[in-house]
């Protein structure tokens, strides 16, 4: 059963990265991330099950992985907004761009 | 240990009751539906409503998205604050104190108001 | 047998609703595609009677996908996805890594010996939660505060085009200037 | 997780949601008989006007817009009273809810949460501006309402010690919790009124907006967004019950009773008082939420900590 959480996690989390990878706007780029994170919270409580119940590590894990994607939307979308006013971009290829 | 089958259960019954009025309707109702364009008090309609719209409070999603993130330990420190004493409630609490500076800078900032 | 059923279901519902998000026009039907990859992962997790964690990525991923729906239909030129419109790039290599790291990590989860552990999951896991918390990983509570007050500050700093000085004048004296007065003070 | 658990009451799964459509019709034709005194007619006609408008909006013809998200609309509309009907799941009635989880209190605010993108969904998939911008309004309650209200459930849980909300009626024996946490029951009621979008908190089905998020849908889907509505106010005053109010204690009656009873009580005080209070807008609202009642009901959480680890609780 390990097997199959991770088959999820792994399939969830290639999802994840094919969006981030692919995608030019910032907010899709951040649900690529979320993606991700969402296949390490799938991992961490599998491993925790099966592997090691007896210590709250594996919890843990899950709750950073959370508190994670909630910092990563924040400041994402916070810088986002910084961008935007400054330049009227919500693209990663422009904002990359240094001139004005 | 918790069962989640009779939440799996209620949201069959739920599903079933949404879906039954929907049903009912199909049957009782009258006609095909009729195609109109959205209420605008009387004005024409110029274009489409599901466009960017400028919400006016967006640092309030910031700062609650932040905020929130304390209930995830707030609720498993529940269950062992009387045990712990004390000290678990000081912790718990200077971890709020933080947070709530950080919203009194915010409000401060007046990022609490429609900009 | 039912639970074997369940998980498979909601394995493969999530994974779908999450190429999904890639896949449809609609910035709406992305981020409610993302909130469903996450709801379906959240059954999973139950299964593995962390109830508590379950439910709370129910919880959160709702507030924070709607969050997240909010800014989606912000920023984005076309929200409903009535003109098709692609925002990609480098989508063949983009799918190449994808698939490469799937296979590894697939690889890894089959052929590494996973460690057993014979011993029963504890009675209940959100006490276990709230003891590690409190106890010896308090270090974690303690990060995460910070994190989240620098967060806070940092995102009012970026976000707000209007802070104080904005409001109320060089000499924080005047009498604000908002379009809208707020419910507490002046 | 397969076995059939003790604490499971398996006949629960028809009694509780039609307790809730009986408690919801109740709210609804509280509110018209208000309304019908208001205006000079006769109360008791009142009592069948939800009935009759029922009726009338399975018959109707219904309207639809072009350009509109049928599925995100439908699917918005909807989880509107399922996310009502799953959050009674852990409500006890006398003692037995269909199913005590041991995190009850957080499924309770999980599946109340999901109103949140449930009526951003109702309002973006009209493809109207109206139904939009009541959607928006939803949300920045919602974004003022909910910090308050988790620490006015925590605060109950802090109380029992415990996330069960069975627990957390049956550590009332002594003293219900209204007496010992008022600001967090008073936080409660607020935010339940908020969630089920009831007057003084209806600005996202305002008349101002021509009916908001509840302007374009017709039929059976109009009835199925209000009948939800009227069902989350039911589920949430139901709830303040086990949390606040001792649950089925009391003389005389059966504790199945003393929860109806309660319920019914709450139910009632809030209908009466959404149409006793000024409109609260929305924009005002915000600031009230995160600078008034987040302090307010954070300091309720602080005393009902310190009187539990003290062993005055």
């Amino acid at each position: 059963m390990l097997e199959a959480f991770l088959l999820l996690a792994a399939a969830l989390l290639a999802v994840g990265l094919y969006g981030a990878l692919s995608q030019q706007s910032v907010v899709m780029v951040m649900m690529g991330l979320e993606l991700m994170l969402n296949a390490v919270m799938v991992a961490a409580a599998a491993v925790w099950f099966h592997t090691s119940p007896h210590s709250a590590d594996g919890q843990l894990l899950v709750l950073a992985a959370m508190l994670a994607m909630a910092v990563e939307m924040a400041m994402g979308f916070a810088v986002t907004i910084a961008i935007f006013r400054a330049r009227d971009v919500d693209v990663t290829d422009s904002a990359g761009d240094l001139r004005g | 240990m918790d069962s989640f089958w009779p939440a799996l259960a209620l949201f069959a019954v739920a599903s079933a009751g949404v879906l039954g009025l929907y049903g009912a309707a199909a049957l009782l109702s009258v006609g095909e539906p009729l195609v109109r364009e959205p209420y605008m008090g009387g004005s024409p309609v110029s274009e489409h409503a599901v466009s960017r719209f400028h919400v006016r409070w967006y640092a309030v999603t910031l700062l609650f998205i932040a905020f929130d993130m304390e209930m995830v330990f707030m609720y498993p420190w529940v269950l062992v604050v009387a045990e712990k004493g004390m000290h678990a409630v000081g912790e718990m609490f200077g971890f709020l104190a933080v947070l709530v500076a950080a919203v009194v800078y915010a409000w401060r900032e007046g990022a609490f108001r429609w900009t | 047998m039912a639970e074997w059923t369940v998980f498979v279901v909601c394995a493969v519902a999530a994974v779908a609703a999450g190429a999904a998000v890639f896949r449809v026009d609609s910035m709406a039907r992305a981020t409610f595609a993302l909130l469903a990859s996450f709801v379906f992962t959240a059954v999973p997790v139950l299964l593995l009677d962390l109830a508590y964690l379950g439910v709370l990525i129910v919880l959160m991923m709702t507030m924070e996908m709607v969050v997240m729906a909010v800014f989606m239909i912000m920023f984005m030129m076309n929200p409903a996805g009535l003109m098709p419109m692609t925002m990609v790039h480098n989508t063949k290599g983009a799918l190449a890594i994808s698939i490469a790291v799937f296979c590894v990590l697939a690889a890894g989860a089959l052929l590494v010996p996973w460690p057993r552990e014979s011993a029963p999951p504890p009675a209940d896991p959100t006490l276990q939660l709230g003891e590690a918390i409190m106890g010896d990983d308090m270090l974690v509570m303690m990060v995460a505060g910070l994190v989240l007050f620098a967060t806070m500050v940092s995102g009012v700093v970026l976000a707000t085009g209007r802070g104080r000085y904005d409001r109320y004048g060089d000499d924080l004296r005047g009498r604000p200037d908002d379009p809208i007065r707020g419910g507490v003070g002046r | 997780m397969i076995d059939a658990d003790d604490a499971v009451h398996w006949w629960g799964l028809v009694l509780a949601p039609a307790l809730l459509a009986a408690y919801a019709y109740a709210a609804a034709a509280g509110s018209a008989a208000r309304t019908a005194r208001a205006s000079g007619a006769p109360a008791a006609a009142a009592l069948a006007a939800p009935a009759r408008e029922a009726a009338g909006l399975l018959l109707r013809r219904r309207r639809t817009v072009p350009g509109a998200d049928t599925l995100l609309w439908r699917v918005g509309i909807a989880s509107v009273p399922v996310a009502a009907v799953m959050a009674v799941l852990v409500v006890p009635v006398g003692g037995r809810a269909i199913a005590d989880l041991s995190i009850g209190v957080v499924w309770f605010n999980a599946m109340e949460v999901l109103l949140w993108g449930g009526m951003w969904l109702a309002g973006w998939g009209a493809n109207s501006v109206w139904g939009l911008v009541g959607g928006y309004r939803y949300l920045i309650q919602g974004l003022s309402h909910e910090l308050p209200h988790m620490f006015a459930l925590t605060t109950a849980a802090v109380g029992a010690g415990s996330l069960r909300v069975g627990d957390i009626a049956a550590a009332q024996q002594d003293v219900w919790f209204v007496l010992v946490m008022p600001a967090a029951f008073v936080v409660y009621l607020v935010s339940a009124l908020a969630m089920s979008f009831w007057p003084p908190f209806d600005q996202p089905v305002g008349r101002d907006l021509s009916g908001g998020a509840a302007a374009e849908p017709s039929g059976p889907d109009r009835l199925v967004l209000l009948a939800g509505r009227h069902a989350m106010l039911a589920a949430a005053a139901a709830m303040a019950v086990p949390l606040f109010l001792g649950g089925g204690a009391g003389p005389l009656l059966p504790g199945w009773a003393w929860s109806l009873l309660k319920a019914a009580a709450v139910l009632a005080l809030l209908v009466w008082a959404g149409g006793r209070v000024p409109a609260v807008r929305m924009d005002r609202f915000a600031e009230v939420g995160w600078v008034v009642l987040l302090p307010l009901v954070l300091l309720q959480a602080l005393a009902v900590s310190v009187f539990v680890v003290a062993g005055w609780m």
